[in-house]
């Protein structure tokens, strides 16, 4: 047999900055829409067009776009995660009790508060793969049940009390400027950044696209699909504690009642919007940051016009149905 | 048909529906009336309709079905909790209205149920407002931070506040967003609205958490809160009246949550056959930068 | 090659078996909450239990009848709260233009999902999130932003609708069972039934075969729509107001019931009956939880109640794969 | 190019100058198909010819970009599957098409199930299934659902759908690809039944015999041309091959391209008393290196569940394995994998290609880990390796970029081969590896799986073809019933031998020691 081997110049995929292109080429209907968004506002926002209104949107957006990180992943799996405001919550219930604890010395305490909510979050991210990959529930069910379980365990730990507090180390997370640039947007830009690789480069990446595209055959292949999925969940119930912490650090407060509402909706509508099916196979890492870019902007802008909230909600529900179908129709042709 | 008897005894099993526990404001009010019934000894059966009225008349109702002696009741909405109220006379249960009313065309205090308790949600807005027109330094721009769509503490504070504004004129209301009475909400919608109106030099929170969220977003937008821009609330918290201490808020009106004493006073008095008004409206106080300091101690 | 008789019986019975296991878990609750608490099994608690929980029934149903062709509708809650308003609205023009107006309301959400699904191609999931934010945005419009709308307090027969007896049940617990009956015939009876679980089975392949799964798709999100309606109507009728608030969270408790039931998330199976079943159980926890509260023993405060509530499903659901999947191998 | 006109009657079906794009992609260039009335007629191609394209224009479940077609003399362009069988049209698809989850007897009458006062008549409807399939050969519970049963009788099924729509014209997308002999024979016979009653049949086979036995003319497809087109009996398979292939062949390609070496070295793999369930039942299997066994048996006999329980897909719940020697437990299939294992499944679409994935990774996916350092894919190895394989089996893609899914059935399947040929592995599982190949690439891959031989792995191939077994194998060990009944070598394998075994031969008798 006579292998034969193709000029190397043929050969895709060598070229990092190549690779960028032909992704953001693959969501240039997302980029479009941000772009039109953006020119709108320019011409008809008035202050548009300054560093405080990129602040307010990058970091209003940051968690968001955190959280979506890790639902991006669990999504190319074909899953879906609901419980990731819930873990919100509870990482952000937990800092505080920890840092604000009198028994561990100042620096260990705030060091303790950023690490211990993540891990637990984590774990509870695992929990939700145990469901799914060894109890075998649909990860609907599996997550809705952390889903309404998780904010009450937030709520059992502090009785549902708001805890204030003021601790400028621990804010550092949510409140911080290095280089004048806000802390949670950089945290944002390298958990992007780490995402975008993972998807790209990795081993592990391949094997998510490979569970979502067809779980009998990956497992066939040899691909662990249960460690894929344990790991995949576990990831974005770590990049919802993150995303917690960022919450309570900025308000100085930690409301078991309040942190990450809703932001399971915000994140799915992110990655769709992003175009991502979701039914698994695809990540568009970049994609789901130009859904979630999109989401803020229409929401800036319509408050920013004083669009009345009801009416708001009908302007996004069409904005997103347009977003995706254009998106589609893109990949269609 | 009149209202049932309540005989006078030694302990009482007391039900309290509560509308949702989701912000400070109620989770101190529940704390009052568990504290209270504990001091007492009294058994007080709790629910939580979590935000959602038709939840509520089904709490109501398993209350009467398991014949507790009395009902607190906190209606999340003036009309859908008539019919339940007249449910719980019939059954021989007096029901106690706390903190919202009862639409008076659909059940009457005195015959229907016993009293209401609580504030006058369009008079905190009114209150806001006075002080703002006594305040004036000339040429106010308004940022108005509702409650939740739809609730009707949002509706009547915006409906005190800003007929009171029209009425004197002068004033101008650049925008009026819902922050859903959440701090981060808050935040995020003072943030969004500074940016787009920076001639902005009051905002209006209907309560404490959305102004907290507000005095954040100043600070990101480099402005100094209660002297660049005013800051005004509504509940009178202990995180809010300090802040007015501090010369971040300017004027905060109460709207005290601890009805626990007021309304176990109420029950005991309705056992002894006391007659009681249709309405008992809280003394709520106000919290100035002169009185804000002394009252700090007792905000709750 | 072919299965013995014995061991097709077996399997029979054990698929009866995991269909009334979650049946066997609502009678063991109820006759637990009999036994433990006063007033539990009154006429007025078995009448104020089906008041509420006939709408979760409704909008159950119509989530099954979605997951069986492998769709979703979050949009359901929304829904719900839309038809109260427009219910409340119509309320002054007679109790039957109420009702009609109420479905036509959620038809017609239940319509734009169908046909954003169907032509634009768009996951029922997203498709359904978008119309639950415009949804509650036409509901808070149509009510003007107030948290109520008023019925009309002389239209008797309105009110008679939520709050009515009929043959000694509440009228809301009558169009349910009504509905299910309905419901049941449309599933097993009818070709339409077939259709909705081959198309929830193999979308492809019923193509091929040529079904018309387009219009079969648009139906069941247009009965969903409809059923939500219906239980928006009850809801008008029975608060005395339109809702426009009301009705968060309800898609959940409707997959969660009809999961419960037994159908699988990916459709292409499932029972009516054991989805009634599931969201019965679902909401005697609710029930149960409050008589528990009511006997001072333990008190839980509402946040163990969520707590217990997850745990609840997780068992359920649990219960209810591993009696399914027993009887899948034999 | 003009083709032979054909009988006086005028023709059922008239395809002419038909053109179809994916992406790009010319599926179909200027296709045409004429087919006469009450004739069967064949139509071959290569794989990814075009022919499953023009099947699916004519029925509407693709829209066609050009061209006429004239059903019945009228001028027809069916708006759907639905349309076409109303117009008269019945379809087997090519991958098996039916609800899995619904009964056996839904599937036959889906769209169509009998009704009185719009309710569905139930009874009726399965005895009416319970006879279709008797008439077929086949005794099977019609209450149970398709996915209880294989894969064969799941496609039994679906001719007994296409058979009881009455039809003019029934299209047969490889039904034979599952079917064992008996089967095909049976298949034949409701073809011939069809012609009598004056239907029209439309054969899609890769394999040249069944051509010959029952169909009258042909049509011959290339790179989505229509290269020829007339009677059966003018054309000799050396000249229909040439056609396919398009290109001058010595002599005729041979039906099997195995290269049979001496017998093999030391014992690979030794599976004895493997149980699992009702379907396999002290079966057992030995290996060589360098040594190809076959895995004989009719439908269901458990050789797919053997490969399966070997490869540890599956959890026996009794016997022994080793592995050199060794005693193992694979516990999943990535263990097997790791001790030198590879697997490729029977099918294609459920259990080997990821469809949304592109042709590098699916081909690569197995040996990624071996591709990584520090679990970061080295991208010139990985692209080293495709394009090593796409010119080794001469995989038809656009380039590694093409989704799997854009790939015809055949190419999918030299995918999935390469998936474990670069693995390196020491024995490899094959499950019909040449169902529904063209014969070209079929003779291809079967040489390539005789020189693997001789380099010294371990074949373990599962095939419902015979003459494959026979003439590829060094050894066939015959499965019925789930358990092992023979194991034939030398002058022992031969035809009569196997189906004297898989039909009626006792475990007692004949299994060897
Ligand atoms: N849905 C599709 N999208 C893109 N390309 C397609 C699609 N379907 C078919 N093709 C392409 O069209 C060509 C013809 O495929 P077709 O399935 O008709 O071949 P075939 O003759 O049936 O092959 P086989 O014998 O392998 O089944 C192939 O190159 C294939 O890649
Ligand atoms: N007794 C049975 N009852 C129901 N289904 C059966 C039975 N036996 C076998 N099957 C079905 O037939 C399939 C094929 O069986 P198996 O894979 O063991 O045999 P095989 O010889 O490889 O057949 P095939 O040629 O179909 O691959 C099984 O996966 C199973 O779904
Ligand atoms: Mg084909
Ligand atoms: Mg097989």
């Amino acid at each position: 047999m006579s292998g034969q081997l193709v000029p190397a110049t043929s050969v895709r995929g060598q070229n990092g900055w190549q690779d960028l292109l032909a992704d953001l080429k693959q969501v240039r209907a997302s980029l479009l829409i941000l772009a039109a968004l953006l020119i709108f506002n320019a011409l008809l926002t008035p202050n548009f067009l300054s560093v405080q209104t990129l602040n307010v949107n990058l970091t209003q957006v940051a968690t968001i776009i955190i959280v979506a990180m890790g639902m991006t992943l669990v999504i190319a799996t074909g899953g879906v995660d609901l419980s990731v405001g819930s873990l919100m919550a509870i990482s952000g219930v937990l800092a505080p009790l920890i840092f604000l604890n009198a028994g561990l010395p100042g620096g260990v305490g705030v060091a303790l508060a950023f690490v211990v909510p993540v891990l637990v979050t984590a774990g509870f991210g695992l929990l939700n793969g145990v469901f799914i990959t060894r109890l075998r529930l649909q990860p609907i069910v599996a997550t809705l049940v952390l889903y309404i379980a998780g904010r009450g365990i937030a709520q059992v730990i502090t009785n549902g009390q708001l805890q204030s507090f003021d601790n400028p180390a621990f804010g550092y997370i949510g409140l911080g400027r290095p280089l004048g640039i806000p802390f949670q947007v950089l945290l944002m830009l390298v958990i992007v950044a780490i995402t975008y690789w993972l998807v790209k480069r990795t081993v592990f990446g391949r094997f998510v696209l490979a569970v979502g595209g067809n779980e009998t055959a990956a497992r066939l292949a040899g691909v662990p699909t249960a460690r894929v999925k344990l790991l995949v969940y576990s990831f974005s119930g770590l990049l919802a504690g993150v995303a917690g912490l960022i919450v309570i650090a900025i308000n100085r407060s930690s409301d078991a009642n309040q942190v990450g509402q809703n932001m399971e909706l915000d994140a799915i509508a992110a990655v769709a919007v992003g175009g991502t099916l979701l039914s698994g196979g695809r990540a568009q890492v970049l994609g789901t940051v130009c859904g979630a870019l999109i989401i803020q902007l229409i929401r800036y802008t319509l408050l920013a016009k004083g669009v009345p909230d009801a009416a708001a909600l009908v302007v996004k529900a069409a904005i997103i149905v347009a977003a995706v179908a254009l998106q589609q129709r893109r990949r269609r042709e | 048909q009149t209202l049932p008897k309540l005989a006078a005894k030694s302990t009482y099993r007391v039900g309290f529906a509560q509308t949702e526990s989701n912000n400070p404001w109620r989770l101190a009010q529940t704390k009052s009336m568990q504290d209270e019934a504990k001091r007492l000894g009294y058994q007080l059966v709790y629910t939580d309709a979590a935000g959602s009225t038709a939840k509520q008349v089904a709490d109501v109702r398993s209350m009467i079905a398991q014949k507790v002696d009395v009902i607190f009741l906190s209606p999340r909405e003036d009309k859908p909790l008539a019919p339940v109220v007249k449910e719980a006379r019939n059954a021989g249960i007096p029901v106690i209205l706390l903190d919202r009313n009862i639409d008076p065309a659909l059940a009457k205090a005195g015959t229907d149920y016993v009293t209401f308790i609580g504030s006058d949600f369009i008079k905190e807005g009114q209150r806001v407002a006075d002080w703002l027109i006594k305040n004036n330094k000339g040429k106010m721009n308004i940022i108005e931070l509702e409650g939740t769509t739809g609730s009707s503490p949002a509706n009547d504070r915006k409906k005190g506040f800003d007929d009171a504004i029209k009425k004197a004129g002068g004033f101008k209301i650049l925008a009026s967003q819902s922050g859903d009475f959440a701090r981060d909400k808050g935040r995020q919608v003072a943030e969004t609205l500074l940016q787009a109106h920076p001639d902005a030099n009051v905002i209006y929170a209907h309560n404490d958490e959305m102004a907290i969220g507000a005095v954040s977003a100043l600070e990101a937008a480099g402005k100094k809160p209660g002297v660049d821009v005013l800051v005004l609330s509504i509940d009178g918290g202990k995180e809010a009246v300090k802040m007015v201490v501090d010369g971040k808020m300017n004027y905060v009106v109460e709207c005290n949550p601890r009805f626990g004493p007021e309304a176990f006073k109420t029950l005991q008095g309705y056992a002894k056959g006391t007659k009681y008004p249709a309405k008992i409206i809280n003394q709520d106080r106000d919290y100035t930068p002169q009185t804000a300091a002394a009252g700090l101690s007792s905000a709750y | 090659m072919m299965l013995s008789t014995a061991v097709k019986n077996q399997s029979r019975l054990l698929t009866r078996v995991s269909q009334f296991g979650v049946l066997a878990a609502l009678v063991l609750l109820i006759i637990f909450g009999a036994l433990r608490y006063t007033g539990f099994m009154s006429e007025y608690n078995f009448s104020t239990f089906l008041r509420y929980n006939s709408m979760f029934g409704l909008v159950s149903l119509g989530m099954c009848f979605v997951i069986l062709t492998g769709g979703i509708d979050l949009s359901v809650g929304s829904v719900v709260a839309l038809a109260s308003v427009v219910a409340a609205l119509l309320s002054p023009y007679g109790a039957l233009t109420a009702v009609l107006g109420a479905m036509a309301a959620g038809a017609l959400i239940g319509l734009i999902n169908g046909l954003i699904i169907t032509r634009l191609n768009i996951q029922p999931f997203i498709t359904t999130l978008a119309t639950l934010l415009g949804a509650r945005g036409l509901a808070l419009l149509l009510a003007n932003n107030q948290g109520g709308v008023g019925v009309d307090p002389n239209n008797a027969a309105f009110t008679w609708l939520g709050q009515g007896n009929l043959l000694h049940l509440p009228v809301p617990g009558v169009m349910m069972i009504v509905a299910f009956v309905a419901g049941s015939v449309l599933l097993s009876l009818t070709p339409f039934g077939r259709h909705a679980l081959a198309v929830g089975g193999g979308e492809d392949a019923s193509k091929l075969m040529g079904l018309p799964v387009n219009r079969i798709k648009v139906t069941v999100y247009v009965l969903s729509g409809a059923l939500a309606g219906l239980a928006g109507l009850i809801l008008a009728s029975q608060l005395g107001a339109g809702q426009p608030t009301e009705g968060v969270g309800w898609e959940l408790s409707a997959i969660a019931g009809v999961v419960v039931g037994g159908t699988l998330l990916t459709g292409g199976t499932g029972s009516v009956w054991s989805t009634l079943v599931g969201a019965m159980l679902l909401g005697l926890i609710f029930n149960i939880l409050n008589f528990e509260n009511g006997k001072g023993v333990i008190s839980l405060s509402p946040y163990w109640q969520s707590v217990i509530r997850g745990a609840f499903l997780l068992l359920v659901v649990l219960l209810q794969t591993r009696l399914g999947r027993r009887s899948d191998r034999s | 190019m003009t083709f032979s006109p054909v009988s006086a009657s005028p023709p059922l079906l008239e395809m002419q100058g038909l053109q179809k794009s994916f992406a790009g992609v010319k599926a179909l260039d200027n296709a045409s198909l004429t087919v006469g009335a009450a004739e069967v007629h064949a139509l071959i191609g290569q794989n990814g010819a075009g022919k499953s394209t023009l099947i699916k224009v004519l029925t509407g479940a693709y829209q066609r970009d050009a061209g006429t077609v004239t059903f019945a003399g009228q001028p027809v362009a069916f708006g759907s599957p639905l349309a076409a069988q109303r117009g008269g049209i019945a379809t087997i698809y090519q991958e098996v098409n039916l609800v899995p989850l619904r009964t056996v007897a839904e599937n036959i009458f889906l769209g169509r199930e009998p009704r009185r006062y719009g309710l569905l008549q139930r009874p009726v409807m399965n005895r009416e299934a319970e006879r279709l399939l008797g008439e077929l050969g086949l005794t099977v519970d019609v209450t149970q659902p398709l996915s209880s049963y294989s894969t064969a009788i799941q496609q039994m099924v679906a001719l007994a759908r296409a058979v009881s729509i009455n039809a003019r014209l029934v299209i047969m997308d490889e039904p034979t690809s599952s079917l064992n002999e008996r089967e095909v024979e049976t298949l034949f016979g409701v073809i011939r039944g069809l012609k009598a009653r004056g239907v029209s049949v439309i054969f899609v086979s890769h394999r040249l015999d069944e051509l010959y036995a029952v169909c009258d003319r042909i049509t011959v497809m290339r790179d989505g041309r229509t290269v020829y087109a007339g009677d059966l009996k003018d054309i000799s398979r050396l000249e229909l091959v040439e056609q396919m292939l398009g290109r001058q062949l010595r002599s005729e390609t041979r039906q099997t391209g195995f290269v049979r070496s001496g017998a093999g070295g030391q014992v690979l793999l030794q599976a004895s008393g493997v149980t699992h369930g009702a379907r396999l039942r002290n079966a057992a299997v030995e290996v060589r290196t360098g040594e190809v066994v076959g895995l004989a048996g009719l439908l269901g006999s458990g050789r797919s569940e053997l490969a399966r329980v070997i490869f540890g897909a599956d959890q026996p719940d009794a016997g022994e394995m080793r592995l050199a020697g060794q005693p193992v437990q694979l516990r999943s299939p990535s263990d097997a994998i790791a001790a030198g294992l590879g697997f490729c499944s029977e099918d294609r679409k459920a259990e080997g290609i990821i469809p949304e994935l592109s042709v590098r990774e699916n081909l690569t996916l197995a040996l990624l880990p071996r591709l990584a350092r520090a679990g970061v894919v080295d991208p010139h190895r990985q692209a080293q390796v495709v394009a090593d394989f796409i010119a080794r089996l001469g995989i038809k893609t656009s380039g590694p970029d093409q989704p799997i899914r854009e790939l015809s059935g055949g190419n999918q399947q030299k995918v999935l081969l390469a998936r474990w040929l670069a693995m390196q592995p020491k024995l490899l599982i094959l499950d019909e590896p040449t169902r529904g190949i063209d014969v070209g690439a079929k003779a291809e891959i079967q040489q390539l799986i005789g020189q693997l031989a001789q380099e010294g792995l371990g074949v373990l191939m599962i095939s419902s073809e015979l003459e494959e077994l026979i003439e590829g194998c060094h050894q066939v060990t015959v499965l019925r019933d789930g358990q092992t009944v023979a194991r034939l070598e030398g002058e022992g394998l031969n035809e009569p031998q196997i189906l004297h075994a898989m039909a009626q031969g006792s475990a007692q008798d004949t299994v060897h020691p």
